[in-house]
Formats: C-alpha cells, structure tokens, sequence
C-alpha cells in the first residue's frame, strides 16, 4: 500500500513535468506543423537563469521564497526572449514545413548546448530549497515543494485546455491547427496566431523550467533529457493533440516510474522507447492523433 | 560544372587542414602534453579542471627553471582537446595529438572510451600515456606506456569499505546503485566482492542512465530492500544528493557511501541534510589543518573556474606533471620509451604532499598506478572531515 | 545532356581526387582526415537517399551502429577477417533496416523522423547492457589486419567510392523515380500501380545497408568504438554535410562532408565547440542558402552563362 | 527493385453480372459513401462499355470526384460493389484496381513537378512494362500525345496545356483498359482545350481506349461525350446521350443559377 501510494506520487510529480513540457511541444506541432527541438532549450534556459539567479539573490538576505519569486520571473523573461528571437529570425519561414523546420530546430540544438554551456559553465547548479517541509499521507511522503509543482503544472495543464476551448484566441488557435487555409479563408490572421501559438507553448516550456529548477539537477544538458521524454509523450499521445499529451503525459511517467522500480532503471529507459514502437505500431498517428 | 567545384573545395578544405598541421610553435625546447578530456557535456567541468592543473603544475616546474635533460632545459606545455567522452572523438583527438601536434606525453585522459581509444594509437606509436580512467584492462604488461594517475576502485574501496564496516558493525546488509557508465561498470564488480569478503550481504546492485533527474522510484526500489547501508558507488555528487534525500523521505536511515564521491557542496546541494554522514572515498578536505595554504590556494583559483571544489580526478593532473617531470631528470632523457621504463622507479611530490612512487604488481601485473594517500572523508555537520587517511 | 557531361566530369573528377588524397597524404594524422570525410560521404549520402522520399531518417545513427558493433564483435570475439565482418554488419545493418523500416513507414513527416530519433537513442542505451560488447567504457582491438595499415586509406576510399556509384546508380534508375515521385505527389504514384509502401521499405534497405558499411569501416578505422560514438548526433552531423553541400544534387553531401570535417579539425585547433560549429552550418545553410553550397555554385554558374541553370 | 506484381491482394473473382450483360468495362453497383453522417455519393449505379468516352458530371460537389476515389480504391466505400472487366474491386487498394486496368488523374496537379517530362511518362510505365520496353513506351506515349519536342523539360516549366497532357500520358503510359480524367480541362484556353481533346479523340480511335471524365466544360463534354451520367447531392440524376441531358428538365434545374451551367 505504502509503495503504491509512493510510486502514485512519483508518477504523478514527474508526468506533471512532462505534460507541461509535452503541451507547449504539441501546440507548436498543431498549430505550425513544426518539430521543435529548441523547445528542450528553451526549458533548460529558464531552469538555468533561475538556478543561477536565486542564489545570487537570495545572498542580498532576501528567503528563498522571496527570492524565488524575484528570480522565477527573470527565468521566465529570459526564455521568452530567447524564443521570439528563435521565431522571428527562424522559424517563422518555416510554418508548415515539418522537415524544413525539423532540420533548423536540430541545428538551433547544437548552437545552444554550445552558448547553454559557455553561459552556465559545466557544472551542477542547484536552487536551495523554496518550500520547505514534507506531506505524509497512507505512509506515502512527498515534499511540500514537489506537491507544489504537481498542483501548478496540473492547473497550467486545465487552464490551457480551458483556454483552448473557450478563448477567442483558443478557437483561433484550435481552428487553425485544424485546417488552416479554412482558418485564413475565414479572415483568420494566420502569422498573429501563429506566433500567439509559439510563444504559448514557449512561455509553458519557460514555466515548466523555473518549477523544475529547486527540485532537479540543473545543467546544461537537462534539456536533452526531457525533449527526449517530452517526444516520447508528444508521439504517444499523437502530435498536435492537447488531450494526447495530459495523457501520454502521466502514461509515460507511469511506465517509467513502474519500470524503476521493479526493473533496474536503465531498462526501463529502454523499455520506454521499445513503448513508444509498440504504441505506433497499434496506432501510426498515436493514441488521439488526427488522421 | 559542379563536380570541379566538388573538387577545389574539398582540396581547399583538405589544405586548411594540413595548413594547421604543420604547427610552427614545435620549438624543441618545449615538451608538449596532450590532454584529451571533456570540455562539453555533463562531464565538461572534470575537463576544465584538469587541464587548469596541469598548466597550474606546469607553470610552476617552468618557473622554477624547467626540466632539465640530456644537457638541455626544457618547458612543458598543456594542450587540451575535448573528447565527448566518447570514443569517435577520443579517437580524433588521438590523432590532433599524436599525428598533427607530435605530442609524445599524454599528460592525462579522462573517460574510459576516449581512453581506450588514445591508448589504441599511443601504445603503437610509443606514446606515454597518463589517465584517470579506471578500466582494469588499460594497464597491465601488454600496455607498456599506460600509467593511472588517480586512485580506483582496486586501491580505494578495501579501505574504505573496510572503514566503513569497522565503523558500523552492526550493519550487515547492502543495496547498490551505480550509474551505466564506464566508471559504474568498473566499480560494481569490485565494491561487490569487497562487501562480501567482508561478510556483508548484497541486497542488490542496480544501474541507473546518467542524465536521469528523477530519482524517487530509483530510491523508493533501493529502499524496499531494506539494507543497513546503501552504497550509491561512483555515482555523481549530485544525483547521489538527489537519491539519499529521496531516501531519508521514505524514512530510510542508515549507513551511507559514495565510493567516489568527491566534494560536500554538490552532494549537499542535492541532498540537504540527507548529506549528513555520507561517506565517500575520492573526496579532497580543503579546509582543516590537512592542507597547505597553497593547496588553499590552488583549490579557490579553480572555483572561480568551475564553481565546485577541486576533486582526486583534476588533482591527478597536477601529479602527473610532476611525475613526468622527475622521471625525464632521472633518466636524463625526454625520450618517451626511456621515460616510461623509468617512471616505475621514481618518487616524486604529490599534491598531497609528501613524495610517492607507483606500483600495482599484484593487481595489474605490471608497476603502473601511482601509490597516492587513500583519503576516507565524511560529511559531519554539513562539512566534509578526513576521518581516516592511509599513506603509501 | 549537359548534365549528363557534368555528372561524369563529376565523379571522374571526385574518384581521382579521393584516390589521389588516400595515396599521397602520408601524414597518418590527414589520412585520418581523408578517412573520416569519406565515411562522412558515405553517411551524407544515405541520409539524402531517403531524404529522395521525403523523409529524415534520424534512424540512421543505429543502423551505422549496428554495423560497427557486428563487425567489431565478428573481428574480436570470431576473429573473422575485416572485409567479411565488415559486409556481415552491413547485411545484418540491412535486415534491421528493413524490419524497422516495414513496421514505422505506416508513419509519415514527423513521426517517421521522430521514431528514427527514439530508436538511434535506444539502440545506443541497449549496447551498454551489453558486457560482450565493452559496455559504455566501448569495444577495443578492431583491428585490420597490420599488412593493411598503410593501405588502410585507400581501402575505405575506394569502398566508400563503390557504395556511392552503388546509392547513384539507385538514385537514377526507375527505383529512384519512385521515391522521388513518392516524396513529390505520392498519390500519382500509387494511381499508376506503383506498390509505394515497399518501395519505401526498400529505401530504407538499401541505405541502412551502405550506414551498415559506414559503420564497419568507422569501427576499422577508429579500432575502438563505444555507444557515445552512435547518439542521434551521428544522423545530425550527417544531416549538416547534407544542407551545407546541397541536397539537389548526389555530391551534395559528399561536399558538404568534406567541408565540415575539415572545417571541425581546423577548429578543434582552437579548442572551438564542434557541435556549435555543425549547429551554425545548419542554421547558416537552412536560412541563407537553401540549395546548399552546390545550389549557390550552379547558381553562380547559371548567371556567368546566361543560361538556365544545370542544376536538377 | 520496384514491384510490378500487386501484392496481398488476390485477383477479384469472375462474377456474371446480371442478364442483359452489356460488354461493360466498368460496372457499379449501389455505390454509397458516407463522411461522418454527410451523404457523399448516394446508392449509385452505372457501367461503362469498352471503347465509349463516358462524362461523369455534376453541380460543385455533386461527389464526382469522391466517386474517382472510390472506384479507384483511393477511398473505400461505406455500401455497394464495383467491377472492372467483371472482377471485383470493392475494397481493393489503388495497387490492385490499376493492376485490373483502372488508372485516374487528380484534380490538381497530377504530375511530378521537379521531374522531366521523359521521367513523368516512365513513372506511368514501370508498373506494368518490363524495363526493356519503358523506354520505347515511354516515346510511343510522347508521340501520341504530342510532347516529344517537350520530353527533356522540367514539367514545372511547361505551359498549363502541356502540363494537363503530361498528367495524361502519365496515366496512358501505365496501357489502362479505363482511363479516368479528373478535370483535366480546368483552367485551360481554347486552343489548349481543343489540343487536349484531339488527344482524347485520338486516344480512344487508334487504341480503341475508354474513358471517364469528370469535367466542368460543358461545350467540351457535349462535343466529345458519348453518354453522360449527371450526379446531383452524390445522387445519379439523370444518364443518357449529350442530347438526352442537354433537353433534360431535371438536369437544367439542378444546373440553373450554378455558375458552371454554360
């Protein structure tokens, strides 16, 4: 029972990363048909301002909460500003070029490990504790701070579903990714929303970044690592699918946790790509992908 | 009218290439050492460091007169390259080094794989070759010119374990996590069999991807085990933080190693007070009485550098230069080969402080591992303290 | 017919300046350069094969792995001869390929391209499970025979060299007008009875065999290799040599590889980021010039002739 | 290295298509498909003779080119059957209905932009011709159709006409027994107009082929057809001679205030 409740929790921490990662990388796909890798960067950049901001901060005698909250919004900003220009200068040539794109975004990867690293230096940057204190309950324990993080990404996650469906900006955004040329025929300003979409889905990556950052280890290459797991999710749950990636979302999280513990861990690294074969074998467009 | 375009460019190409490979700074008054290490990727700051304390160890053999051989004075010089830790790229730099910049001493490589695959060239060419890396295979009779200039797992861990298990004699069960890494796979097998000669029972060993940020099921596995210690092996500072706060979460308490763990502020970083107690087995004291003040010295220079204190790895750097530097004056020779047979003879001064010599006979069958302090440390009140220390 | 003319000017003019350069250059540390851009050629093109249909195959990265590591482990574990080893990896380089390829091109565009990416990956996790094939810390002792050390160059050049004529003549027989009608307007091709599936099966077979090759003649070559060697920055690096040459044209990545890999060793000099340097090649090639360096070349071409432009 | 031979798909069975059986090519039977709920075609029925140019027309919408998508294995059919040269197609794949002589041409564009015109023919032939024979099949097409002075340019670079030919002698070269032309007038000036149906003409002459064409052009498929099938809502709404629809009141009803109906 312990356990059980134990491994819940786990799941449930990390596939609330993953669908706030996950959500911004499907929105940019449904909406620009683009593949973005630089998202990955985008949420290692927030995560590395804000590890690198706080203590500085923190140093002037402000608590770690103040401190957070002054240096949370520096993260966000930073990697906002870091996106536009990637979209302004990149890939607003290439909308609804998915190979085109592809192609740039993998280039844009190699560019930014090079700056990430040259910026932030090597090593392991860590964010002191923001909230402190622990939650038990049925035996199970979790921090105060990753109950947090769960609790926002999951709101995040319902808000931007909201918004999708109820906006004005939503339905833009729904409409174009549906079919386009309707969209523009209908007086839809297709660039607008476009670039709406992208910031969005830049702005979650940038939020999933700086709720990250005082409960992981932050460097560099933490990117890689969750753009891997972010398209394991994406691929799952179907490109372009909001519903998809809440789902595959918390499946994959799931599978991983399940897999570390009953499996020694590096196979259950394995076993979530051989899942993801498996899952396009049954279903080539993933689980709620369009056809 | 493409294919002569092909052409030109692919020769102009190839000349830039061989433009930089005849290298005018070849002055014959400088011995150059070859570094092939990390400078990106997780492991980027081990690089860094490394190639500072070899050009720290360098500038003070040259400032303080230089080598002196065969009737000449001569000056080292660090040449760094990355190597990606793997060993596509150990192999390039290979090359860089040996064919391009005729480097005849490999001041020191880092990683297994690039290790493996500089060895691969400098063994053929007659190249001395210094590494930290651990593989038990990279020594021995048949790899002459391989020297290990760090402690591994052979020398660290029946101390440590021993230490430990002294320590705490009631413990009498262990779980292990490694990362699947080349260090991970070469401590396992080890730190297995010294648990078990000494009578402590192996719960189970288990492997973790590096880059994984997410440890509370790796912990809460560990944990169901229920083991007296919990020995984290040579996984990184941080993610061992990491796992032994998942840990105390789950109200684990008890015996906690980190066989190469190296500095306190990582582990604490991650960890918080789950840090507390943790031993660990390549890990430097920089403050206390154990040290010079120039070791202070040194070690506050290179946070400015890295942001993390100096660790057994980058220090092995530094002694290698020494070495090297003894060896050539002994033999009165630059010349690799000669070099190489004399090295096993030598003593010379560590960073430790103090003067030491190689040996690994019984281990590797050949004299090939510096004999360095082994430095049992412990974090105590969020502080790392020596608490045992074996000099050769 | 003019480009006919170029083509064959084309490859008399490459195979002699690769011969010539595996011959002459006897500084073993620019052979190692000659080397690593003919393998570099070699990758380039079976990228862009499959870029012929359409798709980016980021698989690309495990079938040169699962080449090397067959041909490393035949030639230490069996000790079977490096020419052997090196066409058994290939073959079993091809029937992976092709069983990869038969199960994921129900998937198209980016799906394609990001199960490549997912499986590159986890090929390379799944060769450090395995001790028999040195783990993460890589094989050691792929050999070839110390006879051939000298000749080695020549060896991989000219191998290389066939498997190119091998991926061009391909290119331009009816098979290539299929993938190329796939990649365009594949409905046409399937309303003439084209059975298009399988010929993208084959596509896949036939470049995952020649990535197989790479893969030998890289593990030959380096004589160490390790899962590092084979992460989705191999496919990445190949698609660099592909944009930066031009992927209009078959010598497209070959001059792309020969650019960047001499670019990168000249760079390592400086100590200078080589995947910020390959990164930039991308960005620059993508944004700048589309047709890549060949598309420039042709173009430039064009204007000095007043005429329309060779390039196809 | 391509495949010639259609594959997991066997051959349809033989079947005798009811008494009176007319010597018919193409034969549907109560055709219907539905999308979500929507009634594109509507239960229809109709069979095309060998050698006869057979005008499938319709108000925008109508579901004539639904109809190509289905009989063409493009798309399958929710209800009803179809038979070319009495072997039954329904839910085979595109690989076997043009194996059985079914080839069609798409609305827009039915032609490899970047590759010569040389090229684009030899697609149509690989499937069905020995690599021996493409080649000269490949001319014979060219001269049919006359584009041999056009055989080594970029079909992107040609004129609309020629582009339409080219769409044409792609699916000509792959030898159909049922050649179905998706609008392949639109767009096009008189004189190109009259080019492509002097080809047409010439087409079903000296080869004895068989045609359907889905077309906007009425004056061109008055002029040219030999029946005509009207589709009004995916609904058969009147069949007969060009006369027979030309006087047909239902036909000009459905047509009135369609901007097509000229």
């Amino acid at each position: 029972m312990q356990t059980a409740v134990q491994l819940m929790a786990t799941a449930l921490q990390i596939g609330a990363v993953y669908i706030l990662f996950s959500l911004g990388l499907t929105l940019v796909f449904g909406v620009m048909r683009i593949v973005n890798f630089v998202h990955g960067q985008v949420f290692a950049t927030a995560a590395l301002t804000v590890a690198y901001a706080l203590p500085t901060i923190a140093a002037a005698g402000l608590p770690p909460l103040a401190a957070y909250c002054v240096a949370a919004p520096v993260g966000v900003i930073a990697a906002l500003v870091l996106s536009v220009a990637i979209y302004t200068f990149g890939f607003r040539y290439f909308q609804r070029d998915e190979i085109g794109s592809f192609i740039l975004s993998i280039g844009l990867v190699l560019v930014l490990d090079g700056v990430l690293l040259k910026v932030f230096g090597g090593a392991v940057h860590r964010v002191p504790e923001v909230i402190t204190g622990v939650v038990s309950s049925f035996g199970a324990t979790v921090t105060l701070q990753s109950l947090v993080l769960c609790v926002v990404a999951l709101l995040l996650a319902t808000g931007l579903y909201l918004m999708l469906g109820h906006t004005k900006l939503g339905k833009v955004l729904r409409a174009v990714s549906i079919d386009h040329e309707a969209a523009m025929m209908v007086g839809i300003p297709y660039g607008k929303v476009a670039f709406g979409g992208f910031l969005i889905a830049s702005l979650l990556a940038a939020l999933a970044g700086v709720l990250i950052a005082p409960m992981s280890i932050v460097s560099p290459v933490i990117g890689t690592d969750y753009l891997i797991k972010g398209f394991i999710v994406v691929i799952i749950g179907g490109l372009g699918s909001i519903p998809g990636a809440i789902l595959a979302g918390l499946f994959v999280a799931t599978v991983e946790t399940l897999g570390a513990f009953y499996l020694d861990s590096s196979y259950a690294t394995i076993a979530t790509f051989a899942l993801v074969i498996a899952v396009l074998l049954v279903r080539p467009k993933g689980f709620l992908g369009r056809g | 009218m493409k294919a002569p375009t092909t052409l030109t460019i692919g020769v102009v190409a190839v000349m830039s290439a061989s433009a930089c490979a005849v290298d005018p700074a070849a002055a014959q008054d400088v011995i150059k050492l070859g570094l092939s290490v990390p400078l990106s990727g997780s492991a980027a700051n081990w690089g860094k460091g490394s190639e500072f304390m070899c050009q720290k160890a360098a500038e003070e053999i040259n400032q303080a007169g230089g080598i002196k051989a065969s009737g000449k004075t001569y000056n080292f010089e660090c040449i760094t390259y990355d190597n990606k830790y793997n060993a596509a790229e150990g192999t390039k730099v290979a090359q860089t080094l040996i064919n391009r910049d005729a480097v005849k001493f490999i001041g020191g490589a880092l990683g297994t794989a690039p290790t493996k695959a500089l060895q691969a060239i400098a063994e053929r060419q007659d190249v001395l070759l210094f590494t930290v890396s651990w593989g038990k295979s990279l020594k021995g009779p048949e790899h002459p010119m391989t020297f290990t200039q760090q402690n591994t797992p052979y020398e660290i861990l029946p101390p440590l374990i021993g230490y430990v298990v002294k320590q705490h004699s009631q413990a009498k069960t262990v779980a292990m996590l490694n990362p699947n890494d080349a260090t991970g796979q070469e401590t396992e097998p080890v730190a297995k069999a010294t648990y078990e000669k000494n009578g402590i029972k192996v719960f189970a060993s288990d492997y973790y991807e590096r880059g994984t940020t997410e440890f509370q099921a790796i912990a809460a596995r560990i944990a169901s085990f229920k083991p007296e210690i919990i020995d984290v092996g040579s996984t990184p500072p941080a993610d061992a933080g990491a796992i032994f706060k998942a840990l105390d979460l789950m109200g684990w308490k008890g015996v906690k190693v980190n066989e190469t763990g190296t500095g306190a502020d990582t582990l604490k970083e991650t960890g918080g007070d789950a840090a507390e107690g943790v031993y660990m087995g390549s890990g430097v004291v920089f403050d206390g009485d154990t040290v010079s003040a120039y070791q202070r010295k040194l070690n506050d220079e290179a946070r400015k550098l890295l942001g993390e204190d100096l660790n057994t790895i980058q220090i092995g750097f530094y002694d290698a230069v020494y070495a090297l530097k003894t060896a050539m004056e002994t033999a009165n020779s630059v010349e690799a080969k000669k070099v190489a047979e004399t090295l096993p003879d030598i003593t010379f001064p560590t960073f430790y402080g103090g003067k030491v010599g190689f040996f690994g006979k019984e281990t590797y069958g050949n004299v090939q591992q510096m004999r360095l302090p082994i430095l049992v440390t412990q974090v105590q009140k969020g502080k790392l303290v020596q608490v045992h220390r074996i000099d050769p | 017919m003019a480009r006919i003319d170029a083509n064959l000017i084309g490859w008399i003019v490459l195979i002699a300046a690769a011969v010539f350069a595996a011959v002459a250059v006897t500084n073993p540390y620019l052979s190692s350069i000659v080397i690593l851009i003919a393998i570099g050629a070699l990758l380039g093109a079976s990228l862009r094969f499959v870029m012929l249909m359409g798709e980016v195959n980021f698989a690309l990265g495990a079938f040169v792995g699962i080449g090397a590591y067959t041909a490393g482990l035949l030639h230490t574990a069996a000790g079977l001869n490096f020419a052997l080893a090196i066409l058994v990896g290939a073959s079993v380089s091809m029937v992976v390929g092709t069983t990869f390829g038969a199960i994921t091109l129900r998937a198209k565009g980016p799906y394609f391209m990001l199960i490549g990416f997912a499986f590159t990956e986890a090929v390379r996790v799944a060769y450090s499970k395995f001790a028999v094939l040195g783990g993460t810390s890589g094989m050691v002792g792929i050999f070839p025979p110390r006879a051939l050390d000298l000749w080695m160059p020549l060896i991989v050049v000219l191998t290389v060299i066939v498997f190119l004529v091998v991926l061009a003549i391909a290119e331009r027989s009816d098979f290539g007008r299929i993938l190329f009608a796939i990649g365009e307007n594949e409905p046409v091709a399937r309303s003439v009875g084209l059975n298009t599936f399988r010929s993208k099966v084959a596509a896949l077979a036939v470049t995952s065999a020649t990535a197989g090759i790479a893969g030998g003649l890289h593990a030959f070559t380096n004589n160490v290799i390790s899962p590092g060697d084979f992460s989705f920055l191999l496919p990445a690096f190949a698609l660099a040599y592909v944009k930066v040459g031009g992927e209009n044209h078959f010598f497209g990545p070959i001059l792309g590889a020969a650019f960047l890999i001499a670019l990168s060793h000249y760079a390592l000099g400086f100590g200078a980021n080589e995947s910020f340097l390959y990164g930039g090649a991308i960005v620059l090639s993508v944004l700048l010039m589309p047709g890549g360096m060949l598309g420039l070349a042709s173009r430039a071409v064009a204007a000095v002739r007043k005429g329309p432009s060779s390039h196809d | 290295m391509t495949d010639t031979a259609p594959r997991g798909t066997k051959p349809g069975r033989i079947v005798e298509t009811g008494p009176g059986d007319a010597p018919d090519i193409l034969r549907i039977e109560g055709l219907t498909r539905r999308f979500s709920g929507l009634l594109a075609v509507n239960n229809l029925s109709f069979e095309v003779r060998r050698g006869e140019i057979f005008g499938l027309i319709g108000p925008n919408g109508a579901g004539k080119s639904t109809v190509f998508n289905l009989i063409s294995g493009f798309l399958p059919a929710t209800e009803g059957r179809s038979f070319v040269e009495r072997r039954e197609m329904t839910g085979q794949r595109p690989l076997t209905v043009s194996a059985a002589g079914l080839v069609r041409t798409f609305q827009h564009g039915s032609y490899i932009r970047s590759m010569t015109v040389r090229d684009n023919i030899r697609l149509g032939t690989i499937a069905r011709l020995k690599s021996s024979d493409r080649a000269g099949r490949v001319d014979e097409v060219a001269t049919m159709l006359g584009l041999t002075h056009v055989l080594q340019e970029v079909a992107e670079n040609l004129p609309h006409g020629l582009q339409r030919l080219v769409s044409i002698a792609i699916a000509v070269a792959a030898r159909p027994k049922l050649l179905c032309l998706d609008e392949p007038l639109t767009g096009l000036n008189e004189t190109e107009v009259g080019n492509v149906l002097e080809v047409l003409r010439r087409y079903r002459g000296e080869l004895g082929g068989t045609i359907i064409l889905v077309e906007h052009n009425m004056k061109a498929v008055m002029n040219i057809c030999d029946r005509i099938l009207v589709m009004h809502h995916g609904a058969l709404l009147a069949t007969g001679t060009p006369k027979e629809i030309a006087t047909n009141p239902a036909v000009i009803k459905a047509y009135l205030g369609d901007r097509h109906a000229n």
